[in-house]
């Protein structure tokens, strides 16, 4: 998932202008009293709507997270049943577009429990995990990677090492077996995959503070006699929020992936839990007879990622003014010379 | 060299020996397996002598310690579900069917991602580009099973295409494809943007100033540069794919490989058969690991080992 | 001004301290046998070689109360690390550093957080020294308030906003941040925060070099400026020799880890003594076409030697018109060869 | 000695297959129920046609003694034959031994074996190699190295008497002999000390083995020299996919011709599918001593509360009858032909429960997933039945050992426990004696009363009587509402176009009874 | 078609404008810009960043790419157009790396890091040239003694990161030269570059130049680097050319206070002053350029005029530097200069010829 920023080195004649251009722009926007905030936050504030305004496919994944999000927090008051009320005499009525009723907009699945009610509830599991292993993981990988990049010397060795070491293990493989002896459940889910998933934040961190520590503004917090802890938190820790959320959304969408991908597979959660991956599993089944009920849950897991992706991206922008910068002109220019051509 | 490849063995070393202990670990507390391999009938002693037979009585870390020996030894003890098959053999037998997967959809996965990366990078922001992007953005999100089962569903059933499993290789052709879609999706946003980074640096300026073609500038200069991260990226797609996703494609495609047997064998408790896949798998990762260190230097002169 | 550089001419100090010490009031800063090294890579097929960069190589000066000491030398020759050993940001493997007469090799943590109040750094680059998400404000009294000289950062505005417009930036510069001003104000607001704490020592790290044309002067200006009414001394390190030659009362010469020569400017220019002086001042064009054209030129074959494994005697044999056999094998000292005029080399 | 039967069957399911008591052979006395869907039933048989079967699971070893799971046994009941058979119907029939057994005495039962049979090894059928077949078997019980010693615990040897007669010995009065001899695969002498037969099964049936590639397929080809009638197809190949809709897939692009265990729900989208009276029945044991179902109006309710009739329709597609308040077949000795399913009424079930003053109640449900035909799906249809009349239901899934943990505790039983029981030997003393008898490895009762009568029908000889003891017992059990009765799950095959299979009573895979038409 | 005459020039700049598009609004990089360069002619671009000169550079080669756009004015390769007509992308394609070459700032980034140097010129021959895989390498050998590279032979199959940045320059320079070029545009090639290793370069160049009769264009922000190379050297500021002059001429008297200015704050090796004369403030936002002279808010002798209305580049003419001239002398030197392309002088600045008053009556 990982892409590569932009160089920045090997500055031409363009940087050269953008560079400038940049220093003018914040000059007048500071004019315009935006001063006082950190410039991320304000760049944040400043450039949401207007950002998702040009971004057509954030505008669209940042509606269907929203759906998805009240859909999933509201459950129980918004789904039409519960995520196990049915029964064998209810099973496989068809959904609404294929002559069902409107009791059962999805239709039912083959135990007879209402579709939707359980994509809600699926959903809302499935993001309570997504959510809690960001957070754990995130966490974790955070203070290690800090610890790691500011003690630096031995310290930092082991705790790369260790790094290295785990990234190096089989992922899936140790998840299903240490799920098999956990137990499948909410918690053993978290565990595991919050186990397998906080490298990456250390890494980053570390990176970033590593980076950060090379700043020459960094130098000069030291240089003025600013005490070690100022100097972490002050200088150096804020380069790292920009970074952090967007990889904690992709991890986010992993982590929706490996859920499901773990139910799929037998060891998700279970009854009477429900979580789009449990779903999916359920439908495999039924999958020749009555493809929807895999289908429609495959789709929503899909479309979550996929909008959870383009939030990323957006993200990016929004943090990147250099990447804002690109996609407008890109934009812009392609329209410029559009109503040129036409003139001509 | 030699103190790249010895740091790095030394490391595949604690890679290997810290997955077999945590997998050592995690299956002892699973239970006593003794229960799955005998018959339900058996008496409380019989059990214990399969008990002592296996080492079960036996301190943890004394079992750990032997374990470790025999495992030097290449010897992993017995698998319990397949009758007292030597672990090792069991897996041996079933990797060749998870290396050709691996192998075919990885192959895919280059044959494919590298040259839509490249043409999606000469017009960044074009509609082919956003077409593409798109379409990899989707291939990386859809789950790997649904994405199995919809292609099962189209192709063997709907269709009637191609079949799969055990025969001729066109019956690889669907897992492959499956075991490749994410990694194609990935590979390729990061081809573009490596592409998109390589064709906006100053050397491609100064080789568009000195006249240098357009097809060999991509072709060439920026794609060469732009395998620099892609290596890395396409080792770790490899690792995942041989370490996690085969296992997602060959529950799907019942395709009867290592991750197949390794469901089996966390199913049935058979832990000599999981603690073999485990160090199979690592010594795989770590080996990878190592190649693509070497791919690296082979792609990028100034990387010295 | 002037007659500070006359002072600073006339009064002979010993760099190389051999024997006769100087009054320690009027030394600030002494550099006495300075050498510096880094660990790099390994190297062997077992890496059993462990790497050294020799940054810097028994580097002896000093420089006194009010004095600029301009440090010249290209890339690599170590003129930016002997800088920050000097601000103890860099260990040395060797040698000593005092600071108004104190050895200050070994002080460490707080004792060093003090004494950073006396000793200041101005940054080459305006654009990456200043915190892009703190405010000018925050940026200039940052250093007040971590030393508690002042209560908060709020309680410091009037004295920043005071030291802002001495710095030469308007009134309200301080409640916005670093983007909104150009490369030559950011320049004032780096030292407006060096001079916060109203250190008497600064090392200016080559402040104008990333600055464009026009603003240079403006910064040159007001460093000597700032020099005259604060009575500050300067270490100022630059690989431009025109700059350096303007604003200093001394240069001294580096070249590869070594000191090559070190003199007032006036002399350094109109009489070098080391070859690699003159092929540095000869390097440097003039614009005026004619005089330009017509100057002799010294063109400098070669490159800067590797730092980890620089070439035994002189380091300047590989390049050097002068070199004789002696000069492969011996070192030359550096030497007193005028009053006040030290160089190293066996020829000149 | 009856746990040693019980675990055995449980053995046997734990070898196995992932959803269907595919393996499991049992007889329905309902007969031939198989029926066929779609296609064409006509057609002119090919000669010398060679297919494909897909099973669910693939055997861990081709021996026919140690092992016991239905991959094993749908490969090696083409390979090898027993003494006895059984008809299509289900009664006992002339095998390897030309009439049934007569009995000598109380503990002795006397074959007369057919001539003129060899081994595929060109090895004599004979005395001499039954005698070593039953003696390989004693060897195995007692070194306890084989799954199958419920089967045969109560064998103590064989003697011939002279080439065609051979006389097998019991620990006891057995009346199940003659079924054990329809289950025991007959080996050729020469291998009785052979400790595994997995490599090159050879026995006196219609296939012989040729190649196993093991992970992938295991291959047959029609035995040249069969004594009895050639089979129509010649030639063979197993393969294993544990993925129902792997199996369908397969089947439906023509890389399988045969595939076991079609899903109730994906019957419509095989090309053709035929059904077969299976000997499934899943239930619900329920604790009678302690707990919440010791009192008998809960474990009525209990029953009241499930829609058996849905559960058949819906979830088994119709592909299921429900049990008439017993866990007997029709085909079984035993059955009881008086009982009638209990009726699904949740308001009584609802009012019961309020009168017993446990409205709102928790209670346990335990069962696992994977092992059965719709096994979580029917746990989860109950569990909701029996929230519906208000009971809050603990429902635990639990992984196949600890399932297996439970199930065995006898010390703590879980009020209500799944479990699919199934008939191999086609007769009723290892369901009866495992679930039912006071005792029994899974039963969750202690009532005395049906306890003896199992018991004594375990050692009469006498057909008559036997059936009168079970009789007694199972409506015992049935008043005492000792278990929720749930149904009968069909064994259902989806087979190519071109493919003609009459499913047999005991769920034999034979591939001789399979022919393909033009 | 018959070519150009011999003492016409062959390149011409001619009215160009360059916009870039920015979120914030179009940046009008380059402005009206017109100069041309002769055979054989070294031209020095001098300007601060953001002047608009390296934006010029690439537009020569037709490398002005997104978000860039040429909006008006023509650049002409002996009299073809490199900017718009039926055939621009031919000649482009024929033009660039063969007759016109480019030495760009960064030697460090500027060659592809995962070739060989060699293969890297081999290249651009066997591009242009058609050269055999042999022929080519032996070329590239060649080229590399030719920019004084010692033991060419065994540096061709160096990596360019086995090179220091003076080397990868003269690679680069080398490079450029392959194809024996009329004309060599170098965008601060010496910038990145240590002061004795920029002497080594600025005298290749200036060698190279008389050997191969190259015509030369320097870019670069120091008038120091362009006072002992060129013949001619031209002031940008904000976008425009506002000075153009023999080099001798413009440094001995700067007739825009820009180029006055510029002159004054650069410290000098040579005389020391107490003083550096400092331009205060800072160049104007390209995105909404002033209505006049760019200069005018930071130029001391500004008046109305130079606010409202932008000065054009017209003839100045200098005086004797003797200073005792009338202005009579002056009108007969004007009279004299029949050819303002390379002995003339254009200055953009209404008060040039009063300052000029003014510093002659001083």
């Amino acid at each position: 998932m990982s892409e590569a920023n932009p160089r920045r080195a090997g500055a031409t004649a363009t940087d050269e202008f953008s560079a400038r251009q940049q220093e003018v722009d914040e000059a007048r926007a500071s004019e315009e009293g935006q001063e006082g905030r950190p410039y991320e936050l304000r760049a944040a504030t400043q450039g949401i709507f207007g950002e998702l305004r040009a971004d057509k496919a954030g505008l669209l994944a940042a509606i269907f997270l929203t759906i998805v999000l009240i859909g999933a927090v509201f459950a129980p008051w918004l789904a039409p049943q519960g995520p196990v009320e049915g029964n064998p005499s209810t099973a496989s009525i068809d959904p609404i577009w294929a002559g069902g009723t409107w009791a059962h907009v999805l239709g039912t699945d083959a135990q007879g429990y209402d579709v939707l009610s359980r994509l809600m509830y699926g959903a809302r599991t499935t993001l309570l995990i997504g959510f809690a292993v960001v957070l754990i993981a995130g966490l974790f990988g955070v203070t290690l990677g800090l610890i790691a990049g500011y003690r630096g010397g031995r310290t930092d060795r082991w705790l790369m090492r260790w790094v290295d070491v785990q990234v190096a293990f089989p992922g899936l493989l140790i998840a299903l077996i240490m799920i098999a002896v956990l137990g499948p459940s909410k918690t053993s889910l978290i565990f595991v995959l919050s186990f397998n998933g906080w490298m990456v934040y250390a890494r980053m961190t570390r990176g970033v503070v590593l980076a950060a520590k090379e700043r020459p503004y960094v130098e000069a917090a030291e240089m003025v006699g600013c005490r070690p802890r100022r100097v972490m938190f002050v200088h150096i820790l804020p380069n790292l929020t920009s970074s952090l959320v967007t990889l904690a959304v992709l991890e986010f969408a992993r982590i929706i992936l490996a859920e499901a991908t773990l139910s799929f597979l037998g060891l998700g959660l279970q009854f009477p839990e429900v979580s789009l991956g449990v779903m999916a599993n359920g439908g495999r089944d039924s999958f020749f007879s009555l493809p929807r009920l895999a289908i429609i849950p495959g789709v929503v897991i899909t479309l979550i990622v996929l909008a959870v992706n383009f939030l990323a991206s957006w993200l990016r922008v929004v943090f990147d003014p250099q990447e804002r910068e690109k996609r407008f002109a890109a934009g812009a220019t392609t329209a410029a010379t559009t109503v040129e051509g036409a003139a001509t | 060299m030699g103190r790249y490849l010895s740091q790095r063995l030394g490391q595949g070393i604690v890679v290997i020996l810290g997955v077999t202990t945590l997998v050592f670990v995690v299956t002892r507390m699973i239970g006593d397996p003794v229960n799955f391999i005998l018959p339900l009938s058996a008496s409380e002693e019989q059990r214990a002598a399969l008990r002592s037979d296996l080492g079960f009585d036996r301190s943890i870390l004394s079992q750990f310690g032997s374990f470790l020996r025999d495992a030097v030894r290449l010897d992993f003890g017995n698998s319990t579900y397949f009758r007292n098959e030597d672990a090792l053999d069991v897996v041996m037998r079933f990797l060749p069917k998870t290396l050709q997967l691996a192998a075919a959809g990885m192959v895919m996965a280059l044959l494919l991602s590298v040259p839509l990366g490249a043409i999606a990078a000469l017009r960044p922001g074009g509609l082919l580009d956003k077409f593409l992007v798109t379409l990899s953005l989707i291939g990386l999100a859809t789950p790997q099973f649904f994405l199995g089962q919809v292609i099962l569903l189209l192709t063997s059933v709907k269709f009637n295409l191609v079949q799969f499993g055990d025969g001729p290789w066109t019956h690889l052709i669907f897992p492959a494809l499956t075991l490749a879609l994410p990694a194609i999706g990935r590979l390729t946003m990061v081809t573009r943007s490596a592409m998109i980074d390589e064709l906006n640096s100053q050397y491609v300026k100064a080789a568009r100033a000195k006249g240098v073609a357009a097809r060999r500038i991509v072709g060439v200069h920026a794609l060469r540069n732009a395998a620099i991260p892609f290596v890395t990226l396409f080792g770790w797609e490899v690792i995942r794919a041989l370490a996690g996703y085969t296992l997602v494609v060959e529950a799907v495609f019942d395709w009867p490989g290592l991750g197949d047997l390794a469901i089996l064998a966390i199913r049935e408790r058979d832990f000599f058969l999981i603690q073999t896949i485990v160090f199979i798998v690592a010594i795989m990762v770590v080996l990878i690991n190592i190649a693509i260190d070497v791919a690296y230097k082979i792609v990028d002169p100034r990387v010295k080992l | 001004m002037t007659s500070a550089t006359s002072a600073t001419s006339t009064t002979s100090t010993d760099p190389a301290r051999t024997g006769r010490p100087v009054p320690s009031d009027e030394l600030l800063v002494e550099v006495d046998r300075l050498s510096i090294n880094f660990p790099v890579g390994r190297s062997g097929f077992w890496g059993q070689h462990q790497q050294w960069v020799h940054a810097v190589d028994d580097v002896s000066f000093g420089i006194r109360r009010g004095e600029t000491l301009g440090l010249v030398g290209e890339s690599g020759s170590g003129k930016t690390t002997i800088g920050r050993a000097i601000l103890r940001r860099i260990e040395p493997s060797s040698g000593w550093i005092r600071f108004r007469g104190q050895y200050i090799t070994d002080t460490k943590g707080e004792e060093l957080r003090r004494l950073r109040q006396y000793m200041q750094l101005v940054f080459q680059d305006p654009y990456a020294s200043l915190n892009p998400r703190m405010t000018v404000l925050q940026l200039v009294a940052e250093p007040l308030v971590v030393h508690g000289r002042a209560k908060s950062i709020d309680a410091a505005r009037g004295d920043v906003v005071k030291l802002l417009g001495r710095c030469g930036l308007p009134e309200d510069a301080a409640d916005r941040h670093p983007h909104a001003f150009s490369g030559g104000q950011r320049q004032r607001i780096g030292i407006a925060r060096a001079l916060a704490l109203r250190p008497a020592f600064i090392v200016a790290d080559e402040p104008v070099s990333a600055l464009d044309v026009s603003v240079r002067a403006q910064v040159v200006n007001l460093l000597q400026d700032l020099q005259h009414e604060l009575g500050l001394t300067y270490l100022f390190i630059a690989h431009d020799l025109s700059v350096v030659r303007h604003i200093s009362h001394r240069i001294a010469i580096l070249y590869a880890g070594k000191l090559v020569e070190l003199a007032d400017s006036d002399s350094v220019y109109e009489s070098p003594r080391h070859p690699y002086t003159e092929a540095l001042l000869s390097s440097v064009p003039i614009p005026d076409p004619p005089l330009q054209r017509a100057r002799r030129r010294i063109v400098l074959q070669g490159e800067i030697p590797n730092p980890i494994h620089p070439p035994p005697g002189c380091r300047f044999q590989t390049r050097c018109p002068l070199a004789q056999d002696r000069c492969r094998h011996e070192a030359p000292p550096l030497e007193e060869k005028a009053p006040g005029h030290w160089a190293a080399c066996f020829f000149r | 000695m009856a746990p040693i039967v019980v675990l055995g069957m449980i053995a046997a399911a734990c070898g196995g297959d992932d959803e269907g008591g595919d393996g499991t052979t049992a007889e329905s006395s309902a007969g031939s129920t198989g029926s066929t869907s779609g296609g064409t039933a006509g057609g002119t048989p090919v000669e010398g046609a060679e297919i494909t079967i897909a099973l669910g699971s693939e055997p861990t070893s081709l021996d026919p003694h140690i092992v016991d799971d239905g991959g094993e046994r749908a490969i090696n009941d083409n390979i090898y034959e027993t003494l006895l058979t059984r008809t299509p119907e289900g009664e006992l029939a002339a095998g390897l031994a030309t009439e049934l057994p007569t009995r000598v005495d109380d503990t002795t039962w006397e074959f007369t074996l057919r001539e003129g049979v060899t081994f595929h090894n060109g090895d004599q059928f004979n005395a001499e190699s039954v005698v070593a077949t039953i003696n390989r078997m004693v060897g195995l019980v007692e070194r306890g190295e084989t799954d199958n010693d419920g089967f045969y615990a109560t064998l103590t040897g064989a003697e011939a008497v002279d080439e065609t007669t051979v006389r097998i010995t019991t620990n006891g009065p057995d009346g199940v002999l003659p079924a054990r001899m329809y289950w025991l695969k007959q080996i050729p002498a020469s291998e009785e000390e052979t400790p595994d037969l997995s490599d090159a099964p050879v026995g006196t049936g219609p296939y012989t083995f040729v190649s196993r590639n093991q992970g992938v397929s295991i291959e047959l080809e029609a035995n040249g020299d069969y004594w009895g009638e050639a089979p129509a197809v010649t030639g063979v190949t197993y393969e294993f996919a544990d993925d129902a809709a792997t199996r369908l897939a397969g089947l439906k692009s023509g890389k399988y011709d045969v595939i076991t265990n079609l899903a109730p729900q994906d019957v419509e989208q095989a090309p053709k599918y035929v059904t077969g009276k299976g000997q499934e029945h899943p239930i619900l044991l329920l604790d009678a001593d302690d707990g919440i179902t010791a009192d008998i109006s809960v474990r009525k309710a209990l029953n009241l509360a499930v829609d058996k009739d849905a559960l058949a329709n819906d979830l088994f597609g119709g592909f299921a009858s429900v049990d008439a308040g017993q866990l007997l077949s029709e085909s079984i000795l035993g059955y009881n032909d008086t009982l009638t399913p209990y009726a699904y009424d949740p308001d009584e079930a609802k009012r019961l429960l309020e009168e017993a003053g446990v409205d709102g109640a928790s209670i346990q449900l335990v069962g696992e997933s994977g092992r059965w035909l719709k096994d979580r799906e029917l746990l989860e249809a109950i569990a909701g039945y029996w929230s519906a009349v208000g009971l809050d239901v603990q429902l635990e899934v639990l992984e196949f050992g600890a399932y297996l943990d439970v199930l065995f505790d006898r010390e703590n039983r879980a009020d209500s426990i799944y479990v699919s029981s199934s008939n191999d030997l086609l007769d009723p003393e290892r369901q009866l004696a495992t679930y039912y008898e006071a005792g029994g490895i899974g039963s969750s009762n202690t009532n005395s009363e049906m306890a003896d009568l199992i018991a004594a029908g375990r050692t009469e000889l006498d057909e008559e009587a036997r059936a009168t003891m079970y009789q007694e017992a199972v409506k015992i059990a049935y008043d005492e509402a000792l278990f929720v009765y749930l149904v009968n799950n069909e064994d259902i095959y989806g087979l190519a176009e071109n493919v003609e299979f009459q499913p047999r009573v005991d769920s034999k895979l034979l591939v001789s009874a399979m022919s393909v038409t033009e | 078609m018959i070519g150009p005459p011999d003492d016409a020039p062959v390149l011409e700049v001619d009215h160009l404008q360059i916009d870039f598009v920015t979120r914030r609004g179009t940046v009008h990089a380059v402005r009206d810009v017109s100069f041309t360069i002769a055979h054989g002619e070294t031209v020095g671009l001098v300007g601060e960043s953001g002047s608009g000169k390296s934006v010029t550079a690439q537009a020569l080669l037709g490398m002005i790419e997104l978000p860039g756009k040429i909006v008006g004015g023509d650049v002409r390769w002996k009299g073809e157009s490199l900017v718009h007509g039926p055939g621009v992308r031919r000649t482009i394609e024929r033009v660039r790396g063969a007759e016109i070459a480019m030495v760009f700032q960064d030697p460090m980034t500027s060659l592809d890091p995962v070739f060989t140097i060699g293969s890297q010129i081999v290249e651009v021959l066997r591009r242009h040239r058609r050269l055999g895989r042999k022929a080519a390498k032996a070329r590239a050998v060649e080229l590399l003694d030719l920019v004084g590279i010692a033991n060419p032979a065994a540096r061709i199959k160096q990596y360019p990161f086995e090179m220091s940045g003076g080397m990868r320059q003269r690679v680069l320079i080398a490079m450029a030269l392959a194809c024996e070029p009329a004309l060599l545009v170098a965008d601060e090639p010496t910038t990145a570059l240590d002061v004795t290793i920029q002497a080594q370069i600025l005298e290749l160049i200036a060698e190279l130049q008389r050997e191969l009769q190259l015509a030369v264009l320097l870019i670069t922000h120091d008038l120091g680097v362009v006072a002992g190379v060129c013949d001619r050297v031209a002031v940008m500021y904000a976008g425009k050319i506002v000075e153009d002059a023999p080099a001798a001429d413009l440094y001995a008297e700067p007739a825009h206070p820009y180029t006055a200015g510029l002159l004054g704050s650069t410290p000098r090796l040579d005389i020391v002053l107490d003083r550096l004369v400092a331009i205060e403030g800072a160049p104007p936002d390209l995105r909404l350029p002033p209505p006049g002279c760019a200069y005018a808010t930071r130029c001391p002798h500004a008046v109305e005029r130079c606010e409202a209305e932008q000065p054009s580049l017209e003839r100045f003419v200098a005086l004797p530097l003797a200073g005792e001239a009338s202005e009579e002398d002056a009108v007969l030197a004007e009279d004299e200069l029949d050819d303002p392309a390379r002995t003339g002088r254009t200055v953009a600045c209404f008060r040039a010829d009063d300052l000029r008053r003014q510093r002659v009556s001083a």
